[in-house]
């Protein structure tokens, strides 16, 4: 039973990556003309030194997207090309290949969203099941308030607001960037330390808002779970509190936590994206906050791509995990 | 149990869900606790075990087993209680099993939260023992609640109820949502592990036939009150207070086709009582002392207790 | 209806909060129209970069825009590009919503498997794909429609999913068989439980469509002329003000968003306290 | 004369499409025809599982069955026009079983009793409405002033059924479909709604067919019986014969199964019963075969057919084997 639970996944996955590809090639034609070629025409007149490479790429993208060509011929070759993960060269850094400039953004965009994402997550989830505890402490319930009105801000909102108070007054951290200006990248102690202290100012600002939500939601969980039958019996058992608490109400409100994850990736990527924006932070965001701000469609239908299908697969490995914590799951069709 | 009186607060103020209730239970008896819905019979049953949850709180009363009361034990004391002295059977149509864990684990759990030092062989020893005892698969330990049958889950249920063998057990309508092939086997376990372990057992329930076939003793409730307690035989037999006379007088029965005796008038609202006897608005018999002073619980005869003013 | 309404905001304090916030968002929105020349939200029309003082009581930027007059401006342009995309999301949402809810079949699973699999895919990206396609100088109606085209799917999904669990409710059954029709059931039956619920949907997508163009204003993609609060917060972004110091530059554009957001939010959480409230058991 | 509403080798099956998993037999060859001329009230009788729902709501035309045909007025329920659908709603009424599902929160539980008389304008006027409106309240026990104006929420489960039995009888219907009327409601006014439901049958001449798990209830108020075991007919008949002298092995021990509320006690025996175990896959034969403590080899083969053991009683069962069996209806 399973086995057809997570092929029905990857057959959405396979779906998620499909749209992100037809996404990526029908939404610039919409406005009629072709975007692409009129940003390509402009970058060839600019002319300098690298004016021979980028006429050879016109040619070469009027010989595989020419308007002459039928459309789903276009289509066809776009496809080809994305199933290679090959996405032509990037327009305003020529030669250098789209893949690359992604390549290099990734593994930040990676290490500041992974480690936010699952701290808030783990924290949130923890202090929202505290919080619905009553053997918790007594202060712990005025930190709700706070917890609400953080997680209505918007990730880069508080973003500004740190970089204010802690970098700009204070000058405790640094204000922009991923790494000092003059330091050697390499996997030294204080380049990775360098690194750290760049990255505490944005990763606060996800994880202090995000935090807030999961708190929220884990704890409207508890109070749920609290009053099911299968506690009463429990504490009618004689059991422990905190056997009650973690092995009757953690273990059951988890589940829709998990779903919820799964659900919020999309807006967490999206919220990350503004705040490397914000700190000039060197990943995905970035990189493509300078490919919007000169036109290079190439890059930026290649990073819109990679993080679709990056995020289609991070949903697939959720839906795979759930059926470990959930029995049910493969009992009953989903 | 004496006098117990439970509170419920709600904003419009405070509701008596059970009054001055009293009742004694002797060792290996079976005593029934009839009434219908907002009755208070599962409220006291859940006071016993001391499981009364805010809104909810124990006025007062007192609840002796052997010779300790209940009310004086600190949480934790009454938290040893539970299940080893005195075992909760649920209803059968509420999900009272975790639906995430094995059945064993939840065999298991309890045993170790009584600080039952068993190795991991003799644990699963154990629960294919409690398993048998109530006519269960061995195979059940590792399976999930959703894969049980109701009557299935009902049984995992007293199994986890007897695992400390208990004095007593309370059963709150244990075969409530059964159908009545399933509740005859689920009845004759619980009879069958009663007379094992020689506990005393508590049914709770509305169905009076399920009553008039199990229990040696059976009081009705109304309103909150206990309004008589006598033997069964008795009961079926002259039911003293007019409520009992009408209730089972209205039970559909294979004798008397096409006659219908209803109680007419409505269930009482718990926060609005009338006053005086709870029942006088619907009872044939009523008249003005009725209306005015609640009756006390008086030995009619020998065993055989009713609170009504006609006696 | 009106009495037990009252009695709920009385107790429901989430909810007059929310309406406090937006209430002076108003005002301030409102007296500023009267009170300053909006016109000094264009460039040149104020010496650049002064702070706060008695004639530029929000200090001014390197453009020369006075921003009082940019925030008095630009705060109803935002609000507009939210409440359309809001409007436009939930209204279309909803009736996707509720025929795939109630009609079932074929139109149920297509419309389900298109709102799952959009609201796993980013919706800012695919909005950069648009808006950077459409490039040329975008108004602000048309960032409300763009924001729009992926503002339904939340909706649609929550209203599916409230009306397939009323859809099985018996009262609907009942209404069937007392000779109502369908469209007849959808208005007189459910219509009237899923207002609540309509609305806090509203308040929540008209918050997410804020969210997205300033999300899409803040990386270049906004209306460039235009003063909302999204393009102020790009021109802070592009003329570093905060290294540069220029503290009043960026402090009114937040203070305000932080109030829309606050205030929209506890409006969301006051009414999804009325739509489920936990109070309504008699003994 | 065609039956007012009739069921005729009905079929329901449940699943089984493209992704479905293992199809469900709710139903299987089920025939019951029910005139309006001697208003009888039928009760059909069975455990959870046994299909009785599936069948109400089959007869109402709120599910298509699978194969067979549900007839009203000897018309096909899936060929009839919006017309003969009007006739049909007013004609065939029902009483559902959760009191607390029925009433739109949103509305007073006036709502439920005005909608019919607004879309079948059974009343002139408004006068004329209330006038009907309240004299169907007392035909099921209600005082109007006491019922009319509350929300749903303010009333009992008992005083709830009963105004939906007194909704039923606003269109003046010439049968009314019960689902379990009595189950979710109080024991002392379990009796007052079934005495309604009696006279209603017995002075307005409506036929009634009481489905229940609960053959106390179904013996006490009904003329004829039908026991189903999942999804098809075990016994049927003359509710005094099927009850006081039960022939299939399934009625038998139903009976047995109830508690009778008396001073004697004939219930508990002390061995424990067969463990009731998950009935095993579908078996060609009698479905009871794995319970039945007479199963015979043919059993488990071939579905009994109904054998005719007495004028009003058949029974699916091979132990009466010489009996005459009636023909399996062409579906």
């Amino acid at each position: 039973m399973r086995v057809d639970y997570l092929a029905r996944r990857c057959g959405v996955f396979v779906l998620i990556v499909w749209i992100a590809a037809t996404l990526n090639f029908f939404l610039p034609r919409l406005s009629g003309q072709d975007p692409v070629r009129t940003k390509l025409l402009q970058q060839a007149q600019l002319g300098g030194y690298v004016h021979s490479g980028i006429d050879a790429m016109v040619k070469d993208y009027d010989r595989r997207f020419g308007l002459d060509r039928p459309l789903w011929q276009q289509y066809l070759s776009y496809l080809r090309d994305a199933a290679r993960l090959d996405f032509n060269y990037s327009i305003a850094n020529y030669p250098r290949k789209v893949n690359e400039l992604i390549a290099e953004a990734v593994p930040w965009t990676i290490g500041l969203l992974g480690t936010t994402t699952l701290l808030s997550f783990g924290l949130g989830t923890f202090l929202g099941a505290l919080l619905a505890w009553p053997g918790a402490p007594r202060w712990m319930r005025y930190l709700m308030p706070p917890l609400w009105a953080l997680h209505a801000i918007p990730f880069f909102l508080l973003g500004l607001v740190l970089i204010y108070l802690l970098a700009f007054q204070i000058q405790l951290l640094p204000m922009f960037g991923g790494y000092s200006a003059g330091a050697f990248p390499g996997l030294n102690v204080t380049f990775v330390w360098d690194v750290i202290r760049h990255a505490i100012l944005p990763a606060m600002s996800i994880v202090l808002v995000a935090t807030g939500g999961w708190a929220l939601a884990m704890r409207g969980m508890m109070v749920t779970t609290q009053g099911e039958d299968y506690v009463t019996f429990a504490e009618a058992k004689g059991l422990r509190s905190l056997t009650i608490f973690v092995r009757y109400c953690l273990r059951n409100a988890i589940l829709p936590q998990t779903t919820a994850l799964a659900l919020a990736l999309g807006n967490i990527l999206s919220g990350a994206v503004l705040v490397e924006v914000i700190f000039g932070y060197p990943g995905i965001g970035t990189v493509l906050f300078h490919a919007i701000r000169e036109n290079d469609h190439f890059l930026i239908q290649g990073i819109v791509f990679t993080v679709i299908v990056a995020l289609g697969l991070a949903t697939l490995i959720l839906d795979a995990i759930y059926p470990l914590l959930d029995p049910r799951i493969n009992y009953r069709r989903t | 149990m004496r006098d117990l009186v439970v509170h419920y607060d709600t904003p419009l103020g405070a509701v008596k869900a059970t009054d001055a209730v009293s009742f004694s239970l002797g060792a290996g008896e079976r005593l029934g606790i009839a009434g219908e819905s907002g009755s208070g019979k599962t409220t006291m049953a859940l006071a016993i075990l001391r499981l009364i949850r805010p809104p909810g709180r124990i006025a007062a009363g007192e609840i002796w087993l052997q010779d300790v009361d209940l009310m004086s034990l600190s949480p934790e004391a009454m938290r040893q209680v539970r299940l080893a002295r005195i075992a909760l059977i649920p209803q059968g149509s509420m999900n009272s099993l975790n639906p995430v864990t094995r059945i064993k684990e939840q065999i298991l759990d309890a045993l170790r939260d009584h600080d039952v030092r068993i190795s991991r062989r003799q644990g699963q020893e154990r629960v294919r023992e409690l398993l048998e005892s109530v006519g269960l698969r061995p195979e059940v330990a590792d399976m999930f609640p959703h894969e049980l049958s109701g009557g299935m889950k009902q049984r995992a249920c007293i199994a986890i109820a007897i695992s400390l063998r208990p004095r007593v057990i309370i059963a709150d309508e244990p075969t409530s949502a059964l159908d009545v092939v399933v509740q005859k086997q689920v009845m004759e376990t619980l009879a069958k592990v009663q007379q094992d372990l020689g506990a005393a057992v508590i049914l709770i329930g509305h169905d009076m036939g399920l009553m008039a076939q199990f229990v040696d003793r059976l009081g009705v409730m109304y309103a909150g009150k206990l309004v008589e307690i006598s033997p069964v035989r008795d009961i079926f037999i002259g039911p003293l207070h007019p409520y009992t006379r009408m209730l089972i007088a209205s039970l559909p029965s294979f004798e008397a086709k096409g006659t219908f005796h209803g109680i007419p008038g409505l269930l009482p609202l718990l926060r609005d009582l009338p006053p005086g006897c709870a029942f006088h608005p619907r009872c044939p018999h009523a008249f003005d002392r009725c209306q005015r002073d609640e009756p006390r619980p008086r030995e009619i005869q020998p065993g055989s207790w009713a609170s009504c003013h006609l006696l | 209806m009106a009495h037990a309404a009252w009695r709920y905001v009385r107790r429901n304090l989430s909810l007059v909060v929310g309406i406090v916030l937006l209430g002076l968002l108003a005002l301030f929105v409102g007296i500023g129209h009267l009170v300053v020349d909006t016109g000094k939200s264009r460039p040149l029309s104020a010496p650049a970069i002064r702070p706060p003082s008695a004639d530029h009581p929000f200090g001014t930027d390197r453009q020369g825009r006075d921003l009082l007059a940019t925030m008095v401006a630009g705060t109803p342009l935002t609000l507009r590009i939210g409440f359309i995309a809001g409007f436009l999301g939930v209204g279309i949402g909803s009736i996707l919503g509720f025929v795939s809810a109630y009609y079932r079949g074929a139109v149920d699973s297509v419309i389900r498997g298109i709102v799952d699999i959009g609201l796993t895919v980013p919706g800012l990206l695919v909005l950069i794909i648009i808006a950077v396609s459409l490039r040329k100088g975008l108004t602000v109606d048309q960032m409300a429609l763009i924001v729009a085209s992926l503002a339904w799917l939340n909706p649609a999904r929550t209203v599916r999913a409230q009306v397939l669990s009323m859809r099985e409710r018996g009262y609907v059954e009942v209404a069937r068989l007392s000779g109502m029709s369908g469209p007849e059931i959808i208005v007189k039956e459910l219509m009237p439980n899923l207002l609540p619920y309509l609305a806090a949907t509203l308040v929540n997508a008209v918050s997410a469509a804020i969210l997205a163009s300033i999300g899409l204003e803040v990386l270049g993609l906004g209306p460039i002329d235009s003063p909302t609060l999204g393009m102020t917060l790009y021109w802070v972004n592009f003329n570093a003000a905060l290294i540069n110091g220029w503290w009043w530059w960026w402090l009114a554009p937040i203070v305000i968003i932080l109030v829309v957001f606050l205030g929209l939010f506890f409006l969301t959480v006051g009414l999804d306290e009325i739509a489920n409230p936990r109070l309504r058991r008699a003994i | 004369m065609t039956p007012l509403l009739e069921a005729r080798g009905v079929t329901k099956i449940f699943g089984g499409g493209l992704f479905e998993r293992a199809s469900v037999l709710a139903l299987e060859n089920f025939s019951l025809p029910i005139e309006a001329e001697r208003p009888l009230i039928t009760a059909v009788v069975g455990e959870s599982g046994s299909g009785k729902t599936t069948l109400a709501r089959l007869l109402l035309g709120l599910t298509a069955p699978t194969g067979g045909h549900v007839l009203y007025q000897g018309r096909d329920l899936r060929s009839m026009s919006r017309a003969d659908w009007r006739a049909f709603r007013r004609d065939v009424q029902v009483i559902f079983q959760d009191p607390y599902e029925v009433y739109n929160p949103f509305y007073r539980v006036d709502h439920v009793l005005t909608t019919p008389v607004a879309k079948f304008h059974l009343a002139p006027s408004r006068a004329g409405e209330r006038a009907l409106i309240e004299d169907v309240l007392r035909a099921v026990g209600l005082r109007p002033e006491e019922t009319l104006g509350r929300f749903p929420h303010q009333l009992s489960g008992g005083q709830r059924q009963r105004v939906m039995v007194a909704r039923a009888l606003l269109l003046k219907p010439r049968l009314i479909l019960a689902d379990e009327p009595v189950s979710m409601v109080d024991a002392s006014l379990r009796a007052t709604i079934l005495g309604s439901l009696r006279s209603i049958n017995a002075e307005r001449g409506i036929s009634i067919v009481y489905i229940t798990h609960d053959l106390a209830t179904a013996y006490q108020i009904s003329d004829r019986i039908i026991v189903l075991y999942r999804g098809a007919v075990a016994e049927a008949g003359d509710v005094e014969l099927v009850v006081k002298q039960p022939r299939h092995p399934y009625t038998q021990l139903l009976l047995s199964s109830i508690p009778r509320a008396s001073a004697e006690r004939t219930w508990l025996t002390d061995r424990i019963g067969a463990s009731a175990g998950r009935p095993d896959g579908e078996s060609a034969g009698c479905r009871f075969a794995a319970r039945c403590p007479s199963a015979m080899s043919r059993c488990r083969e071939v579905r009994p057919p109904l054998f005719q053991t007495d004028r009003h009683r058949v029974v699916a069962c091979y132990l009466h084997a010489d009996a005459p069996a009636q023909p399996i209806e062409a579906p």
